[in-house]
């Protein structure tokens, strides 16, 4: 017998966006006369699907269909500020400041709307299909789109608006550390299973299953895409991955992609997901952001699993084959925990 | 100084270009010498290709296998008489890399790449070279043990006699990442039986030294033995004689040479 | 497989909505499948020059003398770049939010602080006849002894790696050498725990290696201005940034992307675009400047390495009651973002539990290796790796189940955290239960009752007196120590006292409004916010 | 500089060009031809963002000295619609969310299709197998996975 099984957990929070400087992010949002809109942004859509979701918050905050909001990001000229796409704070700083902007822009639809109805606006809904509606009489509505040709047209009324989220910045006591570093955390908790070679110390994945506590689920699939490669970068953190291998002695750097080691299509194992959602207080529909937390309990609770299966704690990064058969030989031996 | 490209049909032709030419290199699959000039290798400003048949070659009708330097990893994997060749060609790269790469190539390939020129040199090949002066034989440990002077020499084929059976030829890539990653270390053994004794036995190493070398101390382990636990233990116990691994992005020396020996012990009594 | 298990907090959330929740298609999914999404390098511009840095083969060593004589001859070369055609050749990149003193040229000057740093930029018509020219510069070096690990950079006597921070490290605060949390007693507490278990936690450099490595596109634009295409992550940073390093008006840009090939944090540092936009105006024609693979992995930031120390002291029915770290990033050559890390993990202890004592020292570190920037979980993955490797060993230490250790020390609604604020709106206990599920793990009744609602607050939402430094030698220890299952091993020797300096007693002075006239997105130096 | 004179088949047009010596097929396609569906994301060979079929063949364009294409069919994502409507590769990956920053894709394609033009019902081991040399820094491959087996099983999937 010279491979081990072994499971290891790990609980973990995570702060949503930054204290640095202040944390504001702009937006834009406008119709054209077709009733159809556009949310500049100057946000940066890095594959974390930035556009895709603050499509859907507008679309939700407007009471349109997805359909007719477009998202343009990026571009100086026209997306008005944001700090940028990191430490979280994409869904949540850019999803509020677009929720505003949509805000204000349904604002204007609506009376636009109340005004081709002859009624007040307050008295008015929209059904998510296009529809701007007299409550309790769905009879009496209006299109979006001749909301937006009279208000362009007839009233001069421009269907737009902007918002701004902004979490001032918090001081930071020098002496104790007090500071409001983040308004909302994440949490989350994975269970690893690993097997392990005694005779060669070489780790392979055997399964995951984990918690994910997101605020809100903005969109399943989204969510889905990060939390499974989050989780799958979080096994290359813990097993493969480093540009020094002999930190910190600063040598036999890797070069390419055989030299950087990451997991390949045939190291990956099943991962089985459930996501939790408490509402953030202050995010966009109750959304906190996960995108970067989802790859952090992965690192400890291999780690943890490895010593469940074999006995030795690696505790530096990467778990490399030699550290776990070094710890191994210095025990003289594996010596596999009760399993669990 | 742009790069000149120079195409001959002659493999002659294009062995006098590449040895009278410091800068000139032989463009193969292209896995060497591309990425060499894209990551900005400015000592090479020619490169030098032979359009010739022979060198894409197969000949594996009769006992002796010839293979030209030009064959794709792709082709033996398409090639039922090379079945004992196809772990070894799979091992290489993805399948772009083994559309493009090939067996000549390999030969010159630095750690961690080259696995399959470790299973050549468990077949005893011999290459064929065409220099300035002319056409020669070389036998692969000659060959990989003067590789760094061999630039400027045309590989033509590399030939080997076609292992007795199935059995006797084994071939495993230990690496991190799956399917496809570098070698940590890359074993190949060919162990003719006569009887039921080995007879001929040859083991290879690749990263276990700057190039690819013979496990000397495990073939006498083997030699002249029947392939049994106590066989396979001494074979194993011996593998890391004479061996000098380096350090590198994959794995460090101490870990090679801690590894080598269970994987030759695995290899040997076929155990996953 | 994903679950939504909305049966969790549903009185907290309206699930009536007809855009959120739905798993609707992302709308640059046609853009990716038939690989028309524009990145930076997508656009072809008439005329392009492509420019390529040579790079310190010295990890620390005076310049004495740069010689491009040569490289300027050399065919197709439009132009080299020295560090003196650079307007203003000191940045840091916090520096627009006023966070960090301007510590690092974009090309180096009189020294070279890690191998690969950028000394001469070559602007040329092909990339070949760059390389070319690259070969052709000569330089002499004088090397200089180079430290590459943390704690030898804090050693008295240890090479200074970036004289604007001679004491290699970064200052907070003006005056302070880490960034400090004091929350409680912590040398108390440990003094009285059932056992103390200290260890040292150790995280590598790790490389974001997206698919798209860092590069940018820039071109004069009409009326004077300059249009950039950039794989930035950050795009007004990086407006900004350049602004100020080329000494022009921020509107002189144009710059667009927005659609990036992977970045998890390494693309945040305006790598590129300076010197890329210098190229442009010097040439007149459009620049493109991308870096290959290997100068990604090696000279393109990396999430720094990390060294945690941390001494926990647990109480035999599992409480933790004394947590107490000291963390030192790597932040190799120069600041980039590693300062703010330090801020951010010294916010994060210690983790999410509710520990009534917690001391923790976190010190930003230079080192002569290449500059260390964000990434994916910036200031908090080798942290959690570190504690959650700890609460596990504590869970062995005192014989509990790990998840239901977690649930017991899990922090709740009411409670007040280290960092002094009130814990709200939590979810881990349910996160434990709930991995428990899946993964059919057992757990005792009353923890899969227990809940982050219930149950916090009262005593726990209380600051536990924090007494004053007094920098005394910590008490002799009287209880049993406990290092962990296995001798420790040569390198996890207990380390050494920090070297610090106590902390000054007067309050901070606000920074001085830095002496650049460029942009800042803040000049608002901390507001109270609870 | 000498130029050397190049035609070939892209995406089924005739195409003339002229390179310099050295050119590879990526520049050549991105900045002669303006083909920019494959992608540079090493030119080591490692990462296959720019694989391209060449007679059908699964190959790295970087990798490829531009001119030894001259008279081959070169085929990049730019030629796998089917007239107006999506491969149903393309349908797969995007039903599976099998891209996010969406810069491996063009890569992971063609490397799927030169897989199921020659095995339209592979196992997911030959799909683990056929993507092996592209890197996806995003999805974790499992979606890639899925949305190779599931336009192979919408038995759509030819050549």
């Amino acid at each position: 017998m010279t491979r081990h099984r072994g499971r290891g957990i790990a609980s973990v929070n995570y702060p949503i966006g930054m204290n640095l400087g202040g944390d504001p992010s702009q937006a834009l949002v406008h119709s054209n006369p077709s009733g159809k809109f556009t949310v500049a942004l100057s946000s940066i859509d890095l594959g974390q699907g930035m556009k895709s979701v603050t499509r859907q918050i507008c679309a939700e905050t407007l009471g349109v269909p997805v359909e007719d909001v477009y998202v343009d990001t990026a571009d100086s000229d026209t997306g008005p500020h944001c700090m940028g796409s990191f430490a979280s704070r994409g869904t949540h700083r850019v999803g509020n400041a677009v929720m505003a902007a949509a805000r204000e822009a349904r604002g204007v639809m609506m009376e636009a709307a109340a005004e081709e109805l002859e009624v007040n606006a307050a008295d008015l809904d929209t059904d998510g299909r296009g529809n701007i509606h007299v409550k309790g009489a769905p009879h009496r509505s209006i299109s979006t789109k001749d909301v937006a040709i009279a208000a362009q047209f007839k009233q001069g009324k421009t269907i737009s608006g902007r918002g701004i989220f902004l979490v001032p910045l918090s001081d930071v006591d020098p002496e104790t550390g007090e500071m409001s570093p983040a308004t909302c955390y994440a949490h989350a908790c994975l269970v690893a299973e690993v097997e392990v070679d005694d005779e060669t110390g070489e780790v392979d994945m055997v399964r995951m299953d984990s918690a994910y506590e997101l605020g809100r689920a903005l969109n399943p699939r989204l969510v889905e895409q990060q939390l499974v490669g989050g989780a799958w970068m979080g096994v290359s953190h813990a097993l493969y991955e480093t540009p020094e291998p002999y930190y910190p002695e600063p040598v036999h750097g890797p070069r390419d992609f055989v030299e950087y080691l990451m997991p390949g299509p045939g190291d990956i194992c099943p991962h089985d997901i459930a996501v939790l959602e408490r509402p953030a207080p202050d995010g966009p529909f109750g959304a906190k952001g996960p995108g970067e937390m989802c790859a952090n309990p992965v690192l400890p609770a291999v780690a943890n699993a490895i010593f469940n299966a074999v006995g030795v704690r690696i505790d530096d990064l990467p778990i490399t084959p030699e550290k776990v058969l070094r710890a191994i030989k210095a025990q003289g031996g594996a010596r596999p925990q009760p399993r669990r | 100084m742009p790069v000149t490209v120079k195409t001959f049909t002659s493999t002659h032709d294009a062995a006098a270009a590449l040895s009278s030419d410091r800068s000139a290199r032989y463009l193969g699959g292209g896995t060497l010498v591309m990425r060499a000039l894209n990551e900005g290798d400015i000592s090479i400003s020619t490169i030098v290709r032979a359009s010739d048949h022979a060198m894409t070659r197969i000949d594996a009708s009769g006992s002796r296998i010839t293979l030209g330097a030009g064959v794709t990893f792709a082709r033996i994997l398409a090639e039922r008489e090379l079945g004992f060749l196809h772990g070894p060609a799979r091992s290489i790269g993805g399948p772009a890399v083994r559309n493009m790469g090939t067996v000549g190539g390999n030969l010159f390939a630095p750690v961690p790449y080259g696995d399959f020129t470790v299973a050549m040199l468990a077949l005893d090949a011999v290459v064929s070279v065409q220099g300035g002066l002319g056409g020669r034989e070389i036998p692969i440990d000659e060959f990989l043990q003067s590789r760094d002077r061999q630039t400027g020499v045309l590989v033509l084929a590399i030939s080997f006699a076609k292992p007795g059976s199935a059995e006797a030829f084994r071939y495993r890539k230990i690496a991190r990442i799956k399917p496809k990653g570098g070698a940590v270390i890359t074993l190949a053994a060919h162990l003719p039986v006569n009887g039921s004794r080995i007879v001929g036995a040859r083991v290879a190493l690749g990263s276990m030294a700057p190039t690819p070398i013979r496990a000397r101390a495990a073939e006498r382990a083997l030699e002249g033995r029947a392939l049994d636990t106590s066989t396979i233990k001494a074979a194993a116990a011996a593998a890391v004689e004479g061996t000098s691994p380096s350090d590198n992005a994959l794995a460090s020396a101490w870990y090679r040479r801690e590894i080598v020996g269970v994987h030759v012990r695995r290899l040997l009594s076929g155990q996953e | 497989m994903l679950e939504l298990r909305k049966d969790l907090f549903a009185d907290e959330r309206d699930d009536n909505l007809k855009e959120i929740g739905k798993g609707t298609q992302r709308q640059d999914m046609l853009g990716h499948v038939t690989g028309t999404s524009p990145y930076f390098d997508d656009h072809k511009l008439q005329g392009m020059l492509h420019l390529k840095v040579v790079r310190s083969a010295q990890s620390h060593a005076r310049l004495r003398r740069i010689d491009t004589s040569e490289a300027e001859r050399s065919q197709g070369v439009r132009r080299v770049i020295r560090a003196s055609d650079v307007p203003r050749n000191l940045n840091t990149l916090l520096s627009l939010i006023n966070f960090g003193k301007d510590d690092e040229p974009s090309l180096a000057v009189d020294k070279v602080r890690y191998k690969g740093e950028p000394i001469v930029a070559i602007v040329a018509d092909s990339p070949r006849e760059a390389y070319e020219a690259i070969a052709k510069v000569k330089i002499d070096y004088e090397v200089l002894p180079a430290v590459f690990d943390v704690e030898d950079a804090l050693k008295s006597g240890a090479p200074v790696v970036n004289e604007v921070y001679p004491k290699n490290t970064f200052t907070y605060h003006e005056t302070y050498d880490r960034q400090q949390l004091r929350f409680g007693d912590a040398d108390r507490a440990l003094a009285t725990a059932d056992h103390v278990l200290e260890q040292r936690y150790q995280m590598s450099p790790i490389e974001h290696a997206p698919t798209e490595t860092n590069g940018s596109i820039a071109a004069p634009d009409t009326n004077g201005r300059y249009i950039v295409y950039t794989s930035t992550q950050a795009l007004f940073f990086s407006v900004d940034t350049c602004a100020k390093i080329l000494d022009v008006p921020s509107n002189t840009f144009h710059f667009i992307g927005g659609t990036v090939g992977g970045g998890f944090g390494g693309k945040v540092d305006t790598l590129t675009e300076p010197l890329c936009i210098l190229g442009a105006m010097l040439t007149g024609r459009p620049v493109r400047y991308v870096f290959g693979r290997e100068e990604e992995m090696q000279y393109g930031p990396p999430r720094g390495a990390e060294r945690i120390y941390i001494k926990d002291g647990v109480m035999r029915d599992g409480r933790v009651v004394a947590r107490k770290v000291r963390a030192y990033f790597d932040s190799g050559a120069y600041t980039r973002l590693s300062s703010y890390a330090a801020v951010k993990c010294a916010a994060h202890l210690p983790g999410p539990y509710t520990i009534p004592n917690v001391h923790g020292d976190v010190y930003c570190v230079f080192t002569n290796r290449t500059p260390a920037t964000a990434m994916r979980g910036f200031g908090v993955t080798a942290m959690d790796f570190a504690i959650e490797c700890q609460m596990d060993k504590l869970a062995h230490l005192v014989g509990m189940d790990p998840m239901e250790f977690r649930i017991l020390n899990a922090y709740r609604d009411g409670d007040m955290k280290a960092h002094r604020r009130e814990a709200k709106n939590t979810a881990l206990i349910e996160c434990v239960q709930v991995a428990a599920e899946k993964a059919k793990w057992p757990l005792r009744e009353d923890f899969k009752r227990m809940s982050s609602r219930k149950d916090g607050g009262g005593a726990r939402a209380a600051v536990t007196p924090t007494p004053r430094e007094t920098h005394a030698p910590p008490p002799a220890p009287t209880q049993q120590r406990t290092t962990y299952d296995r001798a420790p091993a040569a390198t996890r020797e207990p380390p050494p006292p920090p070297p610090s300096s106590p902390p000054p007693s007067s309050p901070p002075v606000r920074p001085a409004a830095p002496s650049h006239g460029a942009t800042r997105f803040s000049s608002v130096f901390g507001t109270r916010r609870r | 500089m000498a130029k050397t004179a190049l035609q070939f088949q892209h995406n089924g047009r005739d195409v003339a060009i002229f390179v310099d010596g050295g050119t590879n097929l990526l520049v050549a396609l991105r900045e002669l031809i303006g083909d920019m569906t494959p992608k540079f994301g090493c030119g080591q060979g490692g990462c296959g963002t720019c694989s391209v079929l060449i007679d059908g063949e699964l190959h790295l364009s970087c990798l490829t000295l531009a001119e030894t294409v001259a008279g081959r069919s070169v085929e990049t994502l730019d030629g796998i619609k089917e007239g107006p409507n999506l491969h149903p590769l393309q349908r797969a990956f995007a039903d599976n969310f099998a891209a996010q920053c969406g810069y491996c894709t063009p890569g992971m394609l063609m490397a799927a299709k030169a897989l199921l033009n020659r095995n339209p019902q592979p196992s997911r081991a030959e799909v683990v197998e056929a993507i092996s040399g592209n890197i996806c820094r995003c999805t974790g491959y499992e979606p890639i996975i899925n949305a190779v087996l599931a336009a192979a099983s919408g038995g759509r999937a030819r050549a």
